[in-house]
């Protein structure tokens, strides 16, 4: 590795004598895949995502490397006792890139748009607001443009995370003159507000977004420009950065921390965790309709090892369907520890002293959650055949994998959640409540009493009291076991050393404007 | 009749293949002479090395796993089998040409007769320009009797009969007017009626041209009908040479007696065909004594375990046989002939 | 003249003269004993999982290194050899009963049955065969049996076209026209004159093949579409090990040698055959 | 001629018209309901049940057949489910993408691989020939995956010789116009970025190229073997011909029409593999095109994909023929 | 007069010739166009011609290797033509073949004893062991020895392969044998054993032979009654001492001048033709050999000339000896 480390380097100071003299400064950002579309309500893939965030900006803003509300578009707001009003005081003098004001028009145009929309084009708007236009599930009743620069929003029912939903990517605002001309192809040139204008995309290749002279946050962005290039594979990926073919890699390997930090001419980005890895078990499914095999699986599954060896200590062992930085998290709960002889009691308890044959899902793509699923599924075969279950690990290509654990065809499957907005409800509705069954509920798993609470914590505006109905939640999970908590991971990032300004957000969305280079 | 001057030489030539199986002389001290202007023919059967003996002249035998090994070949006087690549080029084509028995096979079906023509032409005419050669070629066409020689020069092989195929062959080998001819069997593949018209054809090229030809065959009518003097060959060697009159009335090797005897003639019905009993040897197959003794009707003691010699019979006439072994002769011509 | 001689005996002669073959031969021989006696020659099992011993680089104890389970990558590589010479052999099996049965109906009713048989491999011809492969594991899933039958599938028409022109070649053939001049039925020449003599070109052709679906194997393997975890097949060892190239080379350079010697092990043997049994055919 | 092109034309509909079912065939028995995929994860039953009687699914599978074989008489290659844009628009970049490597790896197989090939033959049995057999034959048991991440490892990792990835130096972008890269960067007079472009092809085009190179090689010289043996050379060399010119024009014309097939057939591994190299050095080309799109079931683009792949190979080999046909006057066009 | 062995009326094979669009038959060859013979028991008849003339196809019409497009093949007073393919097989046992080709008529990978036991097998005569001695019973026939029938085809010589073809032919005990150029691939001295050896055999075991050869010396030695043919047709039909002595037909004159003979003073009346033979498959309208002949006329070209017995047991296809012609040239000579 040392020797690539030199050469490395090498590719790095022609670029900086470059810079020095005065060329552009270009990011060139590698990551895993290519961007769906650049219009950010339909996509639902943190690739266009990353691209987006930089083009588009929200009326409220996630704390730099948080989910806290800050302002973004709107500098300030008030919200009704009642909490079914919001009103936003917008920024005033901002520009779209092509020119058209942002004003109260513009936010009410962008939310028509939105809500006039269907499931299969705007999946995040049914997602996050329930439903469109008339829907009985839709919680914004009215947007209204109070005046030039004031809007107004009215909910049908409280929504406790409304602000951090507005808060999220998809969410950008976009250009109304520029969405009203393109339509279905707004994707392919998106204007917004944000602080990159669009440029060029080569499609599964690359996509260049430059400085937008206008924008309204003076000194920004520090950027000329930034390419988003595709590389799939995460050690292609390093590699291109280590050759000085990009300047910061998204999706480092676990395993490639060491090194990097080792090496003088990069710099390792921790992604603040807001994620969670798990084993599901089909709780329909038997053997797993017991709750005994599952808190035998529970016991069987040696998470510390499987964090040492394949998230190289880069993850918290997961205790909890939710990361512990989430407001709402019970702390009090003791993880399930590793003891294969109590598994092994557990299945005699349930009457299967010499264990079971059963299907091991394996991811077949690297996610943040878990950047080696197969390896990850080896290792947990491993402990099972420890204590006496054969597990046959199969895996799908993505899609087909998801679609037949959702359909609950899998004994055992594994998967993860990168939260959306960093609230609660973002896990433990989305993923464990019956509602959510043959959608994110891919275990099956229907509590009534969790239920109750879930419902319960929507609509309850009071920070405290909705946390506390979230401990309890989480006790009853933890006694149900419906998963196999693996793991909170700490994604990887490498860049060059002298990158600054880069702070990666837990969301996966960066923004990119305070990015420099020294 | 006086004796013109022989124009190529072979002396003692051996052409051994190195192959997997040993060393096989397929030629094995061969001698004889052309003369300016004669046709000359060799006849033998198949393996018999005609063929090997013609490419040894052209300094074509595909190497490896073929070698010269021993003798000369000289063309006016000088010894042309140690030539050089280059040096032998400018024999080849020139000073003596070759036409191969396959005339379906031995143009190149990839490129016209035009451009195949001229190549042989510019080959050697140094200076020439590309009209000249064309005119040449034409000329060379028309002269072997092919009609519309101008049209035939854009055509393709393959749009040509086996016959016109062999009359350009015929045109391709004497465009740089050759001293000798070497035919390797350029009448076997083609009717009778199509033999007939080249044999004419080469006959009248030899008395016009004064080129002299060696004719290969395993035909015995066509030496008799067209040649002047005739080397019979046996296994790698001559078993008897001279002129066409005394080899076909007055034969003197059992073997070439035998083959006369075992044609049978057209011209009336003989009763039994005479049959040498036995095969033709795989070349290299015997080593000791004469090659035919084993199927020889005459065949005694010596003959086994003795190789013999050519002895000359007559004036202009060869035979390796020990029938043969008249102590004057013998001794008269081991001096010059060993085998 | 040798007594004891016949076109197999002479082609066994001819086959052992050949230096290049025999090296093949031996490479191959080697693997086989590999695939059939890895359990016991191996050290250690496919699945010895010692986490603390991950990424271990060659040593006295690790002959090749171990990989990021902490597994000894000496026992996977050969332990690995079963699967991808089993690969190789049971899908060129399949692929040559099939094709061999299509190809004789296909060449020897001729007419309609041969043109819709031919147009059948034509269309199969007409895809690269990796991406037939593929396909067809989509279709079937991920597994090493279905990669297996991929394969045996994408092979088929390979044998289909060999034997069909072979039959055609043989028909023509003087020896066929003086059996039919016996009076002798046309299943029967079938059975004993053209298909003895187009056995020599699907043994080449086969033992090629299997050279190439070792590849193929491995190719889904590395693609994850082919063997499962935890089975040491080569090409899924690659892909595992496609995160440690800089780190930890050896867990590449292994399997990828493995798979490179077996291939080339069949294809000089292949060779070999192909001089000896039938030195008309080529490449 | 063109009536021989006909003729060659007309057999092909039969081939491609099987290519299209089965294609058509492998996209239905792939598990999964496309409308389900193209909803997503939250859709309900009945917003799914919509969608199918929308796209035809659930017409008889003959009738979405002739549906979709029309589509394709009009152009139309369906849609992307993810990216929502007509296949037919968004392959261009992917096909040039993939020409311009698969051009490049051909080149190079055919003129390092006909050249070995022919010096091999023609000095048979010298150290040469050995070593160049050997080096093919250790070529064609190349798997190209492992031999693309050795290159990778070495000459761009170790060495820094070649870049690791992609098709252009992105600090210094290519403006596309025609797609590919070499054609736009001379047109645009932009010689730097052509060496970039070199640059880039190097190490994908070397593993694409080895096996066919390796293939051509041996094939070159066998053929060459044999023609060497025919009659017409012994004719030429009687003539008094140079060797170099008995080899180079009188053998090779003979010699290359088998080693043409070996071309046409190379290009479908050309194309095959370059799924795997097209992954390994991060090509935007159509192989990882069609291997995304089966990793998200994107139908569409899947059949589309390869429906084109196959095409084109189809294609290839037709011209192939048609060589043929221009080299060799022996066959018969009328 | 008994009635012949085999009678042959009016045999033609024409072969499709397929061209254009759609492989759509745009013509024939006319291999054998209209051909009428008899052959009676215990003679040999011979049948010579030039290289495409049809002499091939006409032996394997008899014995239905290829299906006659018209015409009617009496043997033995039964009809072969109407046979069905069983009962065809079956009559094989009577009529058996020798081919030109020693070296491909053997199949390679059989020993001489499984080569000559399979007539035995197919026409179940005898059982395993009287077949083996039957084997070794006819290798001595054709003057091998019985240790010959372990081995291979390819460890003899070609008169070798001929004997063992000719053994082949007289396991089933047959009536007549077509011998199709039995000794044109065999050197001079091999060729005068294998004539022997088929004469020999006839006067052993009563053959009746159609012999097949295009060299005329051979035929005559051969052959009672001798037919030429050119082009497809039977154009002189004569017993051979007529044939030689007294030829009718230009052609056959032309022919018979043409060959060499292997005496250099014999000087002969030499009929130079001009050109070549024309093509089958578009055949010279009227007298297929107007185009070559000397002696043409307007008539020629027009009118297909038929094979008439212009002497007792001399049957010529010529318009020369017409009856009306016969009397106009005498009109014309005098
Ligand atoms: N390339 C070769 N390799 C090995 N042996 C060869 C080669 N060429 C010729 N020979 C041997 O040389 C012997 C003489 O062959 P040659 O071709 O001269 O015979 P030929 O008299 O011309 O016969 P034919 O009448 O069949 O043409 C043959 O028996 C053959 O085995
Ligand atoms: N299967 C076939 N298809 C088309 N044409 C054929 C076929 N078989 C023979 N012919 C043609 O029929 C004609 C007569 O062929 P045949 O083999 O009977 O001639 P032959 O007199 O035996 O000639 P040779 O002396 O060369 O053996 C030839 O022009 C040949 O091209
Ligand atoms: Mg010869
Ligand atoms: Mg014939």
């Amino acid at each position: 590795a040392c020797s690539s480390d030199e050469q490395g380097s090498e590719g790095n100071n022609e670029e900086g004598t470059a810079e020095e003299s005065g060329e552009p400064k270009v990011l060139i950002f590698g990551r895993g895949g290519d961007s769906v579309s650049l219009d950010p309500i339909a996509v639902t893939d943190g690739e266009s995502f990353k691209v987006t965030q930089n083009v588009f900006e929200t009326l409220v803003n996630f704390g730099e490397q948080d989910t806290t509300i800050n302002p973004g578009l709107a500098k300030e707001w008030t919200v009704s006792d009642d909490g079914l009003t919001y009103t936003f005081m917008l920024e005033e003098g901002v520009k779209f890139h092509d020119g058209t004001d942002f004003n109260a028009e513009a936010v009410v145009a962008n939310f028509d748009r939105w809500s006039s929309g269907t499931a299969d084009k705007y999946y995040y708007y049914k997602s996050m607001f329930g439903g469109f236009g008339d829907e009985e599930g839709h919680v914004i009743e009215s947007v209204t443009a109070d005046d030039e620069f004031t809007v107004t929003f009215k909910l049908k029912r409280p929504q406790a995370p409304f602000l951090k939903n507005i808060a999220m990517s998809p969410f950008g605002m976009g250009s109304p003159t520029a969405f009203e001309a393109a339509g279905d192809a707004f994707g392919d040139e998106p204007v917004g507000t944000g602080p990159f204008k669009f440029v060029e995309w080569k499609r599964n290749d690359s996509i260049t977004i430059e400085k937008f002279e206008d924008y309204w946050q003076e000194g920004f962005p520090k950027l000329d420009r930034v390419v988003f290039r595709a590389i799939p594979d995460n050690s292609a990926r390093l590699n291109a950065l280590l050759t000085g073919e990009i300047d910061l890699a998204d999706g480092v390997n676990p395993s490639d921390g060491a090194s990097i930090e080792g090496d003088a001419a990069l710099q390792l980005f921790e992604r603040p965790s807001m994620n969670v890895g798990y084993l599901g078990l089909t709780n329909t499914r038997p053997p797993f309709d017991n709750v005994l095999v599952r808190q035998a699986m529970n016991h069987a599954i040696d998470k510390q090892a499987i964090v040492d060896a394949f998230f190289e200590g880069r993850a918290e062992v997961a205790v909890n369907p939710m990361p512990p930085s989430i407001s709402g998290y019970n702390d009090q709960i003791e993880g399930y520890d590793y003891d294969p002889e109590r598994a092994k009691e557990l299945l005699a308890e349930a009457g299967l002293p010499d264990g079971f044959e059963m299907e091991l899902w394996a991811m077949p793509v690297p996610r943040p959650y878990m950047p080696d699923g197969m390896k990850v599924a080896e290792v947990m075969q491993k402990n099972l055949a420890d204590v006496g279950i054969t597990a046959e690990i199969v895996s799908f290509e993505w899609a087909t994998y998801l679609e037949k654990a959702r359909n609950g065809e899998a004994d055992a499957f594994m998967l993860g959640w990168t939260g959306d907005n960093g609230d609660a409800d973002n896990f433990l509705y989305v993923l464990l409540d019956g509602d959510n069954i043959g959608s994110n509920n891919y275990t099956y798993y229907d509590n009534e009493e969790l239920h109750e609470l879930l419902i319960a914590a929507q609509s309850e505006v009071d920070e405290n009291t909705r946390n506390e109905l979230y401990m309890q939640a989480q006790e009853i999970i933890h006694e149900d076991a419906p998963w196999v908590p693996l793991a909170h991971s700490t994604p990887l990032l490498a860049g060059k050393a002298e990158l600054t300004g880069f702070k990666p957000h837990p969301t996966g969305s960066d923004k990119l404007h305070t990015v420099d280079f020294e | 009749m006086t004796k013109r001057k022989a124009v190529l030489e072979v002396k003692n030539l051996q052409t051994s293949f190195f192959t997997d199986d040993g060393v096989i002389p397929s030629v094995d001290y061969v001698d004889f002479e052309v003369r300016e202007g004669e046709i000359l023919g060799i006849v033998g059967e198949s393996g018999s090395g005609k063929s090997v003996t013609s490419l040894s002249v052209m300094g074509l035998i595909p190497s490896p796993p073929g070698k010269i090994t021993s003798g000369e070949i000289l063309y006016n006087g000088t010894d042309i089998s140690k030539y050089n690549d280059k040096k032998m080029r400018s024999i080849r084509g020139n000073e003596i040409a070759m036409i191969f028995q396959e005339p379906m096979t031995s143009l190149n079906p990839l490129f016209t007769i035009g451009s195949q023509m001229k190549e042989a032409v510019l080959l050697h005419k140094k200076g020439w320009s590309k009209k000249q050669a064309h005119a040449r070629s034409v000329e060379m066409l028309k002269l072997v009797g092919l009609p519309r020689a101008e049209e035939l020069m854009k055509d393709y092989p393959h749009q040509l009969s086996g016959g016109m195929r062999q009359r350009v062959m015929i045109a391709m080998a004497l465009v740089c007017d050759p001293k000798v001819l070497i035919a390797d069997e350029p009448t076997t593949a083609l009717d009778v009626t199509i033999q007939a018209q080249i044999l004419k054809l080469m006959k009248d090229l030899n008395t016009r041209l004064n080129t002299a030809i060696i004719l290969i065959t395993h035909d015995l009518g066509v030496v008799a009908e067209t040649c002047e003097r005739v080397v019979v060959m046996y296994a790698g060697k001559v078993v008897e040479e001279g002129p066409v009159e005394k080899i076909f009335t007055n034969p003197e090797h059992p073997y070439t007696k035998g083959l006369l005897a075992s044609v049978p003639d057209m011209r009336f019905k003989k009763q039994s065909l005479y049959s040498i009993p036995g095969n033709v040897p795989k070349p290299g197959s015997i080593k000791e004594g004469c090659r035919f003794a084993a199927r020889c009707s005459e065949v005694f003691g010596r003959c086994t375990v003795e190789s013999p010699p050519l002895y000359q019979t007559a004036a202009e006439h060869k035979t390796r046989c020990f029938l043969y072994d008249t102590e004057e002769v013998a001794n008269h011509d081991r001096a010059i002939v060993e085998s | 003249m040798e007594r004891e001689t016949g076109p197999w005996r002479d082609a066994w002669k001819n086959f052992r003269k050949n230096k290049i073959a025999l090296v093949g031969s031996v490479i191959v021989f080697f693997f086989i004993l590999l695939a059939i006696f890895g359990p016991w020659i191996a050290p250690e099992g496919i699945n010895d999982q010692k986490l603390t011993e991950r990424l271990k680089s060659p040593s006295s104890q690790y002959w090749f290194g171990t990989d990021d389970f902490g597994r000894d990558i000496f026992s996977r590589v050969i332990l690995g050899a079963r699967i991808s010479l089993g690969v190789g052999f049971f899908s060129v099996i399949g692929s040559v009963i099939v094709g061999s049965a299509l190809g004789i109906i296909a060449g020897y009713y001729g007419k309609w049955v041969d043109t819709i048989i031919s147009r059948i491999f034509d269309i199969m011809l007409a895809f690269p065969s990796i991406l037939l492969a593929i396909a067809v594991v989509s279709v079937l899933g991920p597994s090493l049996v279905n990669a297996l039958i991929a394969i045996a599938i994408i092979n088929i028409p390979n044998f289909g076209r060999l034997i069909r022109s072979k039959v055609l070649t043989v028909k023509q053939e003087e020896y066929i026209t003086s059996a039919r001049a016996i009076g002798m039925k046309d299943f029967r020449i079938l059975i004993s004159h053209i298909l003895p003599n187009s056995l020599a070109p699907v043994i080449v052709a086969g033992t090629l093949a299997v050279a190439s679906a070792i590849i193929e194997a491995a190719a889904l393997g590395f693609l994850g579409l082919g063997a499962q975890a935890p089975a040491p097949e080569w090409g899924k060892m690659l892909a595992d090990a496609r995160n440690y190239l800089r780190n930890a080379p050896w867990t590449m350079i292994f399997p990828g040698v493995a798979i490179m010697l077996t291939v080339l092990g069949f294809n000089l043997m292949g060779d070999g055959l192909r001089d000896a049994l039938d030195p008309k055919m080529k490449t | 001629m063109v009536n021989y092109i006909g003729r060659r034309l007309l057999q092909l509909i039969p081939v491609l018209l099987g290519m299209t079912f089965v294609v058509f065939m492998i996209i239905r028995a792939i598990p999964g309901d496309p409308a389900q995929v193209i909803l997503g994860q939250l859709a309900s039953k009945e917003a799914v049940e919509a969608l199918r009687a929308k796209l035809g699914l659930d017409n008889p599978w003959y009738i979405q057949y002739f549906e979709y074989l029309g589509g394709l008489f009009q152009g139309d290659l369906g849609e992307s489910l993810r990216t929502k844009q007509p296949v037919a628009e968004e392959v261009w970049p992917y096909l040039a993408a993939t020409f311009e490597l698969a051009f490049f790896a051909i080149l190079i197989a055919v003129i390092i691989g006909v050249n070995a090939g022919i010096i091999s033959a023609w000095f048979q049995n010298s150290w040469f020939d050995y070593t160049a057999m050997v080096l093919a034959l250790v070529g064609v048991s190349m798997p190209i995956f492992w031999l693309g991440l050795m290159e990778q490892w070495i000459f761009a990792i170790e060495l820094g010789w070649f870049p690791t990835s992609g098709r252009e130096d992105v600090r210094n972008p290519i403006s596309a116009q025609s797609g590919f890269y070499i054609l736009d960067t001379i047109m645009q007079g932009r010689f730097d970025q052509l060496g970039q472009v070199l640059r880039h092809l190097v190490l994908p085009g070397i593993a694409l190229a080895t096996i066919p190179m390796a293939i051509i090689a041996r094939m070159t010289r066998s053929s060459m073997l044999e023609v060497m043996r025919s009659d017409y050379i012994r004719t030429a060399r009687a003539k008094g011909q140079k060797m170099f010119w008995v080899v180079y024009k009188h053998a090779l014309k003979n010699a290359v029409i088998p080693v043409l097939t070996v071309i046409g057939l190379q290009m479908g591994l050309l194309l095959g593999g370059a799924i795997l190299t097209e992954t390994i050095f991060s090509w935007p080309g159509i192989g990882r095109y069609v291997y995304e799109a089966i990793q998200f079931r994107d139908y569409p683009v899947i059949q589309s994909g390869i429906l084109i792949i196959a095409f084109i190979f189809v294609m290839i080999n037709l011209i192939v023929d048609i060589l043929y046909g221009l080299i060799d006057p022996r066959i018969k066009y009328d | 007069m008994t009635e012949p062995l085999l009678k042959v009326e009016g045999l033609k094979k024409y072969f499709p010739v397929r061209n254009g669009l759609f492989g759509k038959t745009t013509g024939h060859v006319k291999a054998v166009d209209d051909v009428s013979f008899y052959v009676n028991e215990g003679e040999t008849l011979g049948i010579v011609g030039e290289s495409g003339c049809g002499k091939s196809t006409t032996g394997r019409m008899l014995m239905r290797l290829l299906e006659p497009t018209e015409g009617k093949v009496t043997f033995d007073g039964q009809e072969l033509t109407t046979l069905s393919a069983q009962e065809m097989r079956k009559a094989r046992r009577e009529i058996q073949m020798v081919f030109q080709d020693p070296y491909a008529s053997l199949n390679p990978r059989h020993t001489v004893e499984k080569i000559l036991m399979e007539p035995l097998i197919v026409h179940n005569i005898g059982d395993t062991k009287s077949r083996k001695k039957m084997v070794k019973d006819f290798l001595e026939i054709v003057g091998l020895s019985s240790y010959h029938a372990k081995r291979y085809p390819h460890q003899f010589s070609g008169g070798q392969r001929q004997r063992i073809g000719i053994a082949r032919a007289l396991m089933t005990n047959p009536k007549l044998i077509i011998a199709d150029e039995p000794v044109s691939a065999l050197d001079v001295s091999i060729q005068a054993q294998v004539l022997n050896l088929m004469q020999k055999l006839q006067r052993e075991l009563k053959l009746t032979y159609i012999f097949i050869a295009h060299d005329l010396g051979v035929v005559r030695h051969i052959s009672d009654r001798v037919g030429v043919m050119y082009l497809g047709k039977m154009v002189e039909l004569a017993s051979s001492e007529n044939l030689y002595a007294e030829p009718l037909h230009p052609y056959t004159k032309a022919l018979l001048s043409a060959v060499p003979v292997p005496d250099p003073n014999f000087t002969r009346e030499e009929i130079l033709l001009e050109g070549d033979i024309p093509s089958p498959s578009n055949p010279p309208s009227g007298c297929t050999f107007h185009t070559r002949c000397p002696f043409a006329m307007e008539q020629c070209k027009q009118v297909v000339p038929q094979l008439e017995e212009v002497k007792p047991g001399h049957y010529v296809a010529c318009h020369l000896y017409d009856a009306d012609m016969i009397d106009k040239k005498i009109v014309e000579g005098s």
